[in-house]
């Protein structure tokens, strides 16, 4: 029930803003504030069941119980029809596929049992599927059976990160927005709409219901975008909208062709799991390629990134951080969730490999260098945003433990870092109006308790030991090593060490914008009687300057929450590489 | 000569097979009472008082679907059929009609939508200075016409209903005797579509000739000659292209929907083309299952999705300029059209299935895109793009459900828009399993381009997103009205609604197959 | 926990504790608690001088002198499982050569604290800058503790913030900034090379631990990977590993490629430089080579021949040429602080030539001496330049009678670091100038004869300029005329907190060397023959204790994990971590004997050479004919451009990364910006104008998709000609179309 | 028995005169400008249609049906005459000229 609650409750507040009259500006503030910190205080109880020794019922026992009510639920004559037919089929993990017999086939239909069957077999390849044996608070409800979607959503490990941190940064956001003054009731609601949909996006496990979240996250960052944001803020709104429906539109055809491709053609994640690799290697390589370029566009790799510094430089910040800070690991999480366990064969594919290789590179190393060539604060974030997403494709084409791993707290760590900086480039703009690096000049003096947090920010993004950044980082570069040593693609090893020149790349447009804004002398009077950060900014910044800190120094924490759901992908995939 | 001629004795029994399946016909019958009444009645009502017809209308409508609904309980809870006669009982009236779920299915489509034109013509502006009697009449009779072609399972009674939905159409494209674009329009219109017609049922003799009947069911034309039975077939489909606006016969479609009163685009847009729709389906139905043409379904099958992609593309192409909301969503309509064809060329059942599923859907959006049209044309008086500026800040209400109905014509998931073309999407991927080589590629092209027709629809949708929102202009607002805001309102929510919770739909159409 | 653990991670976080108090709450103290830092560095010093005592005080067994090695580890990361198990702990360290860079971390940090209470009094931030002091003294502690070369990478990148902090303390200034950020960069890129280092190590080794490391190395995991880099060219994997794992130490110790930085970063107030640039961080470097050395000299290390090894050659040959270059770039500087930054650069590489020739312990003998004076040098031009606020030393002048403390200790210390006899820096620079020619004589007979010579060529000839610049400081700031007479009346002695630093450091500079062995090298004697040790016992405390054996014998054997908790490993006999005694030992030593005489010459000789020459050009007849003008002209302007290096790179790298990022930039905004831009009204109203072509290439590929689509759309609305008779015939036309479309399939 | 074209008029006569007539009122549509000439040509496409039904129930195997068809068609014919007629009264009142190609103010 915990996670439903954590979805729908941001919606059911947002509901809550629509009958509020517009004038009450304060009540829906207070309202939307409300919404998001229970939401986040349901998903700290979610992830608490990660920390605490009895995490609760597990998927796999969840299903086998669920199989036992729904057997028993039927009449007698049709259970002992069923039992023997069931015993007949193998569910163990890599179940290529489940047909009937012609005589089973006309039994179960005799007795109508058709859509019962079809749920029972689902039930069963789900809960041999070892990916299940991670996964928690699993709720399985019939949604429309005509289709076999139901509404399917669990928790594991590499869900949890970011539902935590979509809830975390959904309710700073809302708290730094509390000086929005133009239609509050319209951003509020989008807001909290956008919120939960994120949440939805995260912990669906049904593709259908997946794609559903997917798009609905589309709509309030049009508008969001397009009326709160800055100058050519409807041409950016326009161009994000295509980009994503491009992509989206791609996993929809991927995701009907498994649905009618599977043998017992289902939407259910998990049992697709199990099914995968029945498919053909090249059925399996279109939909990776399909897939791929819907998650591509979302993350973004280097030819669909255009669309992320204009979003970026037009969105109001709030909606910067929420697009930074979630939005981009959206794509990184359907990596994890639905390319390399649905196709399986193609993701060891030489072609892909090489190109999640060859297109993390030129990530890092493009996205710093155009990040050097930027003159808006904001756009720079954006390309330092795409270069730090070049370490997960990286981390991902080595598919060593250490390197996926990385990869997964490369996404997290990336989420708080680069909404710190998004929240340290708004404080700025609030004061200055403007964002032209070179105009600013000497804050460092004006604000230095705003200067020490924004050491904190940039220090991480650079990836400094002691910080979080540092810690995906390692975990990636020394993952990728241990992955490219090895027989297969050792002539890739060049690539990690062009990929290594990063760091310093990194180090060079940071420290420069650092010397640009925060150092040297203050360059126009203006600027003189600039205010330190008040209440509103500094509660907004300091829980995740201090998550920054606390991840970098002790990274046990997040990691034991991490480990076990990644090493089942790893280890899933190597049971059927041999 | 001696062609038989019947007795009396032989005749009584048809009279009894006649009577008895009146009992099965008391929706249209009733529509007859109610066009009778209305125009009685316009003798006695003074010119003002015309408006209020309205109600007898609606009653009328809303009574007629009361109806469909317990003719459809009826049938399944084992009420008597009427036996006897050489057709069994779904086919009524020597089986020139017949009254199975799929004709009920569409006739409910049917009638919610007239219920939705006839709100419209009582709000819209620019009816207040005409008798309304003959516009009911005229539009009742039409949809008299669109239940018999739903029935229809002979072709000469399709030719018949098409003629009896077609002609007073005509007449309503023109009702605003003093605007030239609505003479105009009805010139284009009946013109374009006494031809369509004429092309029709000159196919139809030839197939008479060669098939000796007109039912349906006969048709089989597998064993002629491949060109002659390809024309045949081409020009009769001409026919019921012009009544779906698909490919060939779409031409009209900008012109008189920009014409016409609103309601009447609405009316043209959504109702007549779900009844052309249905009679299509019936019509690939009989072919798929007389055995006469499953052999050579492909070349069919390709043919329909030729037709299907290059509606598609016409359609959005065509719309990304268009400055008139009127004549963007008349190409957005034939674009819908193209979708439904995709439904339709898989000649599968799951592919009759998604096709009703859509119309139902698509009978839903484009009315309250339509009449939201209406409202902000009538507030505004400005037929363009520009009249929605600022929409979302002066009515609130109106923009939002205006998106909703833009987001279901983009097909954003949650809403109804968005599960129709997933499931027209999954039909066609449905069918490439059973498909021979060469066609499981032009297929899956389809796919491709309908996909990225739906990038491309996103523009100019979004065109009128961005004039709502995005727009800092003044806009005078729209006058409060019960009747709009509920109509609005229960067609917002079935969009939303039947994207979320569709599985009774589903089931609704699988029933019909 | 042991007792020296205990102790040592007190040292360790005490700091850390004062830097987070002081960030915080510090401005709020009496006194902006600049006392806080200053008494943890204090605690901090006092332990570690009881570790040393304690070092001291054990009775040598036959393992060598000093403490018993400790370890104790904490899982800090766990990754994957079985083969591809990653698992990183953190770990505490402490082994003599730990104990005595403790022991100089902690002095000199703490005299720092302490002069700089005096010398920033008054400054807007005094605050922060000792909050960053305490910052930079904990991660400097912490890369000597950490018993694992990834936590050693960890604390050196923070010890780089910690110099990016302190020398762009004076943040309004933009020179101060650019020199920040320039510090930082250059040792960005010497953490480049080390990382990579450490990923190859890694690799091989499977974890990053030295016991382990040093395992691999001994064992033979290395002997046959080699990495070819280009066609031809195949280097043994463990070079590889070494030369890049030096990148760091040069990063960090300002080694020649990567120098650039040290010069800028005297724009950080002077007790900056002093900590920085003369005790701790450069010496980072030394201490790594130093830790890392068996790692360096490879499997020979483990047969006593420490000559053999390439890694150790280059490592000689680069720290040769450094110093002569930065000490012939210090003769031509005329700011005092850039003088001793350079000379600091020519000591640094003095103590790699003593590193790269096989005698590590005599590089960080040479490392423990220099700390104490160069600290105490940088102190003395601190007070010189808090007194007449100029760093010029053409406005010094005749100083000496003004300021007698500071010229007092001044004088010791450039004695000291000019290798006048019987002073610290004497023993440690002959030490390692000894070796040097050992070294020479070791590979003389082989073919290269000359190359083996050059880092003892490179040694005297850097030995003679330092003594010349150093006594050119010693003329040209404290004797002859004063050359600006307003600023001579202003010049005061400074007060107490600033002298008594200077006054320990100049006792140390005397007694770190010279008199103590004296005393304990007659206690270690009797004590070696009672315990029967097996190893020669030197004359200089120093040696005994920081010997090759006592590296690594030893070692700890580390943790392992047992049953998901960490216990340590049980102590099998690890005989492969020994040194067996082998030819090329008794080789060395003979060389060693024979070239002790010729070396104590030859540096007596240059050291008196550089005095009387410095004397003769600027105290002397000389003095008056400005050789500067005249003949050496030439030199002198190449010297002052310090060999247009810097030029070089600001032509080369600097310019290249920012060309390529605008090209990047360019690339990105116009050609790959290829989405569907419909939204562009422009595109459309221009689109209409016929032979607009050059406008698409410019537009980039999106917007062209998107300009051709809205023609499409524009072209295809025509057909819509709005006549009857035209949409008839074109519906007829398009049934014959379909029709052959159907013909043809079928 | 020969079958001599020009004496036995068969069902080929009929449908080659009902094709003459049926491509003649295309090109009648096609061709003039006046409405009116095009209804005419729309008669003329309906009545080689009733002309096709009445040949084939004459000499086709069919029953009756097809006269029945015929006569349907006929009453269709005329409503559709009326009607078209009605309208281009309005519109010559409107625009006092029935040129089809003139009235064309809507296009793309």
């Amino acid at each position: 029930m915990l996670l439903s609650l954590a979805i729908f409750l941001p919606l059911m507040a947002a509901l809550v803003i629509l009958f509020i009259p517009a004038r009450y500006k304060q009540a829906i503030k207070i309202v939307s504030l409300i919404g998001a910190s229970l939401c986040f205080y349901v998903t700290l109880h979610v992830t608490g069941a990660f920390f605490s020794r009895e995490p609760g019922e597990t998927m796999d026992h969840f299903f086998d119980n669920k199989v036992e009510m729904t057997l028993s639920s039927l009449k007698v004559e049709e259970q002992n029809a069923l039992r023997p037919i069931l015993a007949a089929k193998n569910f163990a993990y890599p179940a290529k596929s489940v047909t009937l017999t012609e005589a089973e086939q006309k039994a179960i239909h005799g007795l109508k049992l058709d859509h019962v069957w079809q749920q029972l077999v689902e039930m069963k390849l789900a809960s041999g599927v070892p990916q299940a044996k991670k996964m928690l608070m699993t709720e399985y409800y019939e949604w429309i059976p005509s289709f076999n979607i139901y509404y399917f959503v669990a928790v594991d490990g590499l869900s949890v990160s970011l539902v935590f941190l979509s809830a975390l940064l959904g309710m700073l956001c809302i708290i730094y927005s509390w000086n929005i003054e133009k239609a509050t009731k319209g951003f509020f609601s989008l807001f909290l709409l956008l919120i939960s949909a994120l949440m939805g996006v995260f912990l669906s496990l049904d593709f259908f219901l997946f794609y559903v979240f997917w798009e609905v996250v589309l709509l309030p960052m049009y508008f969001l975008i397009g009326i709160w944001g800055g100058p050519r803020r409807i041409y950016a709104a326009i161009k994000f909208f295509i980009y994503t429906l491009i992509g989206s539109v791609l996993m929809l055809v991927a995701m009907i062709a498994l649905y009618y491709f599977s043998s017992p053609q289902t939407f259910n994640v998990i049992s697709l799991m199990s099914l995968a690799p029945g498919f053909s290697h090249d059925f399996q390589w279109w939909i990776f390629l399909a897939l791929f370029i819907g998650f591509a566009i979302k993350v973004p790799v280097f030819p669909f990134h255009t669309w992320l510094p204009d979003a970026h430089v037009e969105a109001p910040t709030p909606v910067s951080v929420i697009l930074a800070g979630v939005l981009l690991k959206m794509g990184g999480y359907g990596f994890f969730r639905f390319n390399f366990p649905i196709a399986p064969s193609a993701s060891q594919d030489p072609f892909f490999v090489w190109m999640l290789a060859i297109l993390g590179v030129i990530n890092i190393v493009y996205g710093a260098f155009c990040a050097m060539a930027q003159k808006d604060f904001k756009s720079l974030v954006a390309y330092s945003s795409i270069s730090h997403m070049g370490y997960i494709l990286l981390g991902m084409a080595a598919f060593t433990y250490a390197s996926m791993q990385g990869a997964v707290l490369q996404m997290f760590n990336h989420g708080l870092s680069s909404a710190l900086m998004f929240l340290l480039v708004g404080v700025v703009y609030e004061r200055a109006h403007h964002r032209r690096i070179d105009d600013f000049g000497g804050i460092g003096l004006q604000m230095p308790y705003y200067t020490g947090i924004a050491m904190v920010g940039f220090f991480a993004s650079l990836g400094l030991p002691g910080l979080n950044g540092f810690i995906s980082e390692i975990m990636v570069f020394l993952g990728t090593y241990q992955g490219f040593s090895v027989a297969p693609n050792t002539d890739k090893m060049i690539l990690l060490y062009i990929a290594l020149s990063g760091i310093v790349l990194t180090a060079v447009y940071i420290l420069w914008t650092i010397q640009r804004v925060y150092m040297g002398e203050v360059k126009n009077e203006h600027y003189k009687e600039f205010k330190d950060i008040n209440a509103r900014e500094a509660i907004s910044m300091i829980p995740i300057a201090i998550l920054c800190i606390v991840l970098g120094v002790f990274p046990k924490l997040i990691l034991d929450v991490l480990q076990p759901s990644v090493d089942v992908i790893v280890d899933m995939m190597k049971m059927l590489g041999k | 000569m001696d062609k038989t001629t019947l007795t009396f004795e032989q005749f009584q029994p048809l009279i009894a097979r006649f009577l008895a399946d009146c009992q099965w016909f008391w929706p249209e019958l009733l529509l007859i009472v109610v066009i009778a009444l209305l125009l009685l009645s316009d003798l006695f009502l003074p010119r003002s008082k015309s408006r209020n017809l309205f109600f007898l209308a609606m009653l009328g409508t809303v009574a007629a679907l009361l109806l469909v609904a317990w003719d459809l309980f009826r049938q399944t809870h084992g009420a008597v059929l009427p036996k006897g006669g050489e057709y069994p009982f779904p086919y009524l009236f020597q089986g020139m009609v017949i009254a199975d779920k799929f004709a009920y299915f569409c006739k409910i489509v049917v009638l919610a939508g007239t219920i939705g034109v006839i709100a419209m013509s009582y709000k819209e502006k620019r009816f207040n200075d005409y008798t309304m009697g003959e516009y009911y009449t005229l539009l009742l009779s039409s949809v008299l016409g669109m239940l018999l072609m739903v029935s229809a399972t002979d072709m000469l009674m399709f030719y018949l209903a098409m003629e009896l939905t077609s002609i007073p159409s005509y007449l309503l494209v023109g009702y605003h005797r003093d605007d030239p674009k609505g003479l105009e329009a009805s010139l284009k219109y009946i013109i374009y579509g006494a031809v369509a017609s004429g092309i029709m049922i000159y196919g139809l003799s030839w197939i008479y000739g060669v098939t000796g009947s007109l039912k349906i069911s006969q048709i089989s034309l597998g064993h002629f000659d491949k060109l002659f039975s390809g024309l045949v077939l081409l020009m009769v489909f001409a026919g019921i292209a012009y009544k779906i606006s698909t490919v060939p016969m779409q031409f009209w479609v900008p012109d008189v929907y920009e014409g016409a009163p609103t309601p009447v685009t609405a009316f043209l847009a959504v109702t007549s083309k779900a009844a052309g729709f249905a009679f299509l389906l019936r019509l690939v139905h009989a072919l798929r299952v007389s055995e006469a043409l499953p052999a050579s379904l492909p070349p069919y099958i390709f043919a329909f999705a030729v037709i299907a992609a290059l509606t598609m593309t016409i359609g959005n192409f065509m719309a990304l300029n268009q400055k008139n909301v009127k004549r963007l969503l008349a190409f957005s309509a034939i674009a819908h059209a193209g979708y439904l064809m995709m439904g339709v060329c898989v000649f599968s059942d799951q592919g009759q299935t998604a096709t009703l599923f859509y119309l139902a859907g698509y009978m839903l959006m484009n009315l309250g895109a339509f009449y939201i049209a209406m409202i902000v044309a009538n507030a505004t008086d400005d037929d363009n793009l520009t009249g929605f500026n600022g929409l979302g800040t002066s009515a609130p209400f109106f923009a939002g459900s205006m998106s909703i109905m833009l987001f279901s014509l983009i097909g954003i998931p949650p809403t109804v828009g968005f599960v129709g073309k997933f499931q027209l999407i999954a039909s066609v991927l449905s069918s490439l399993q059973t498909v021979p080589g060469w066609l499981r590629l032009s297929l899956i092209l389809l796919v491709l381009i309908a996909v990225l027709n739906t990038v491309v629809s996103l523009y100019y949708y979004a065109r009128i997103l961005k004039a709502m929102y995005f727009e800092e202009s003044k806009h005078p607002g729209i006058a409060p009205s019960a009747l709009n805001t509920v109509t609005v309102f229960v067609l917002a929510a079935g969009t939303l609604g039947l994207g979320i919770f569709f599985n009774w739909l589903i089931e609704g159409a699988k029933g019909t197959l | 926990m042991d007792t020296t653990i205990l102790i040592s991670s007190i040292i360790l976080f005490l700091p850390l504790v004062a830097f987070i108090v002081q960030i915080h709450i510090g401005r709020f103290f009496k006194r902006e608690g600049d006392w806080l830092p200053t008494s943890a560095v204090g605690i901090g010093l006092l332990l570690s001088l009881y570790l040393f005592a304690t070092m001291l005080g054990t009775h040598p067994t036959e393992h060598g002198a000093g403490l018993k090695p400790v370890m104790q580890e904490w899982e800090w990361i766990r990754a994957g499982s079985g083969l591809g198990l990653l698992d990183i702990r953190f770990g505490i360290y402490v082994d003599n050569l730990t104990v005595v860079m403790l022991v100089v971390v902690t002095l000199v940090s703490f005299l720092v604290h302490v002069y700089s209470m005096g010398y920033m009094h008054g400054e807007e931030r005094y605050n922060r800058f000792f909050a960053y002091l305490g910052l930079f003294t904990f991660s400097m502690l912490g890369l000597v503790l950490s018993s694992n070369l990834l936590f050693v990478y960890i604390f050196w990148e923070l010890v780089g913030v910690c110099s990016y902090l302190l020398i762009g303390f004076y943040i309004h200034k933009d020179s101060a900034a650019a020199a920040a950020k320039k510090a930082f960069i250059t040792n960005r890129v010497g953490d480049l090379g080390f990382l990579i280092g450490i990923l190859i190590t890694v690799g091989v080794a499977g974890s990053t631990m030295f016991s382990d490391v040093f395992a691999s190395v001994a064992t033979g995991m290395w002997d046959n990977k080699t990495i070819h880099l280009t066609s031809g060219l195949s280097v043994s994997l463990l070079t590889f590993a070494g030369l890049l794992m030096f990148m760091g130490p040069m990063g960090k110790s300002a080694q020649f490629p990567l120098h650039v930085w040290l010069p800028d970063a005297m724009e950080g107030p002077t007790p900056v430089s002093a900590l920085i640039h003369a005790a701790t961080m450069v010496a980072a470097g030394v201490y790594l080579v130093g830790r890392m050395f068996p790692f360096f000299t490879g499997p020979g290390f483990f047969q006593g021949n420490f000559f053999d090894s390439p890694v150790l050659l280059s490592i000689a040959l680069i720290g040769g040429f450094t110093a002569i270059m930065a000490a012939t770039i210090a003769v031509a500087q005329t700011d005092i602080k850039k003088v001793l930054a350079y000379s600091t650069v020519s000591q640094l590489g003095f103590m790699m030539i003593g590193c790269g020739v096989g005698t590590f312990a005599f590089a960080l003998f040479h490392l423990f001496t220099h700390a104490f004076f160069k600290a105490c040098l940088f102190l003395g031009a601190g007070s010189v330049i808090h007194a007449i606020h100029s760093q010029e030393m053409c406005d010094m002048g005749g100083l000496r009678k003004k300021m007698p403390v500071t010229y007092w200790t001044f004088l010791i210390s450039t004695c000291a670091i000019a290798g006048v006899p019987f002073l610290s820096g004497f023993y440690s620079k002959e030490g390692i100038l000894t070796q040097a020619l050992a070294y020479a004589f070791y590979h003389g007979h082989s073919p290269q004869w000359f190359v083996y010579a050059l880092p003892f060529i490179f040694g005297i000839c850097a030995a003679a300029f330092t003594a010349f610049y150093m006594f050119r400081i010693i003329w040209l700031t404290f004797h002859g005329h004063p050359r600006d007479e307003h600023k001579y009346e202003h010049a005061h002695e400074s007060h107490f907190a600033m002298a008594m630093p200077l006054v320990v450091l100049s006792f140390l500079a005397i007694v770190s060397a010279g008199i103590l062995p004296g005393i304990l090298t007659g206690k270690a004697k009797s004590d070696a023959h009672e315990a029967k040790a097996a190893h020669a016992v030197s004359e200089f405390w120093f040696v005994n204790y920081i010997s090759p054996a006592a590296l690594v014998e030893s070692m700890p054997a580390g943790y392992e994990w047992v049953g998901g908790k960490l216990q340590p490993r049980t102590a099998k006999e690890q005989n492969f971590l020994k040194i067996q005694e082998s030819k090329a030992v008794a080789e060395m030593h003979h060389c060693h004997t024979q070239a002790h005489l010729p070396t104590l010459l030859a540096s007596i000789f240059v050291a008196s050479l550089g005095i009387f020459l410095s004397w003769l050009c600027f105290l002397g007849p000389w003095h008056s004919k400005n050789l500067v003008r005249g003949p050496l002209k030439a030199y002198h302007k190449v010297l002052v451009n310090l060999y247009y290096i810097d030029w070089f790179y600001l032509k080369t790298v600097v310019a290249l990364t920012y060309l390529a990022s605008k090209i990047c930039g360019w690339f990105d905004h116009t050609v790959v910006d290829f989405l569907v831009n419909m939204w562009g009204w422009i595109t459309v109203r221009t689109s209409d104008v016929a032979g607009k072509v050059d406008y698409y290439g410019v537009d980039g590929t999106v917007r062209m998709t998107g300009a051709v689509t809205l023609k499409l759309g524009q072209k295809s609305v025509k057909i819509q000609t709005g006549r009857v008779q035209d949409y008839i015939a074109l519906s007829l036309m398009l049934v014959v179309l379909v029709l052959f479309v159907f013909m043809l399939l079928v | 028995m020969n079958f001599n074209w020009l004496t036995d008029i068969g069902l080929t006569h009929y449908l080659t005169v009902s094709v003459v007539i049926f491509s003649l009122g295309i090109a009648v549509i096609l061709a003039k400008r006046n409405a009116i000439a095009i209804l005419m040509g729309i008669e003329l496409l309906l009545n080689a249609a009733c002309l096709n039904f009445v040949a084939f129930s004459h000499f086709g195997n069919g029953a009756q049906s097809g006269q029945v068809v015929a006569v349907f068609i006929i009453v269709i014919a005329a409503a559709e005459a009326a009607v078209a007629l009605a309208i281009i009264v309005c519109v010559y009142r409107m625009f006092n000229l029935i040129a089809v190609d003139q009235i064309a103010k809507m296009k793309e």
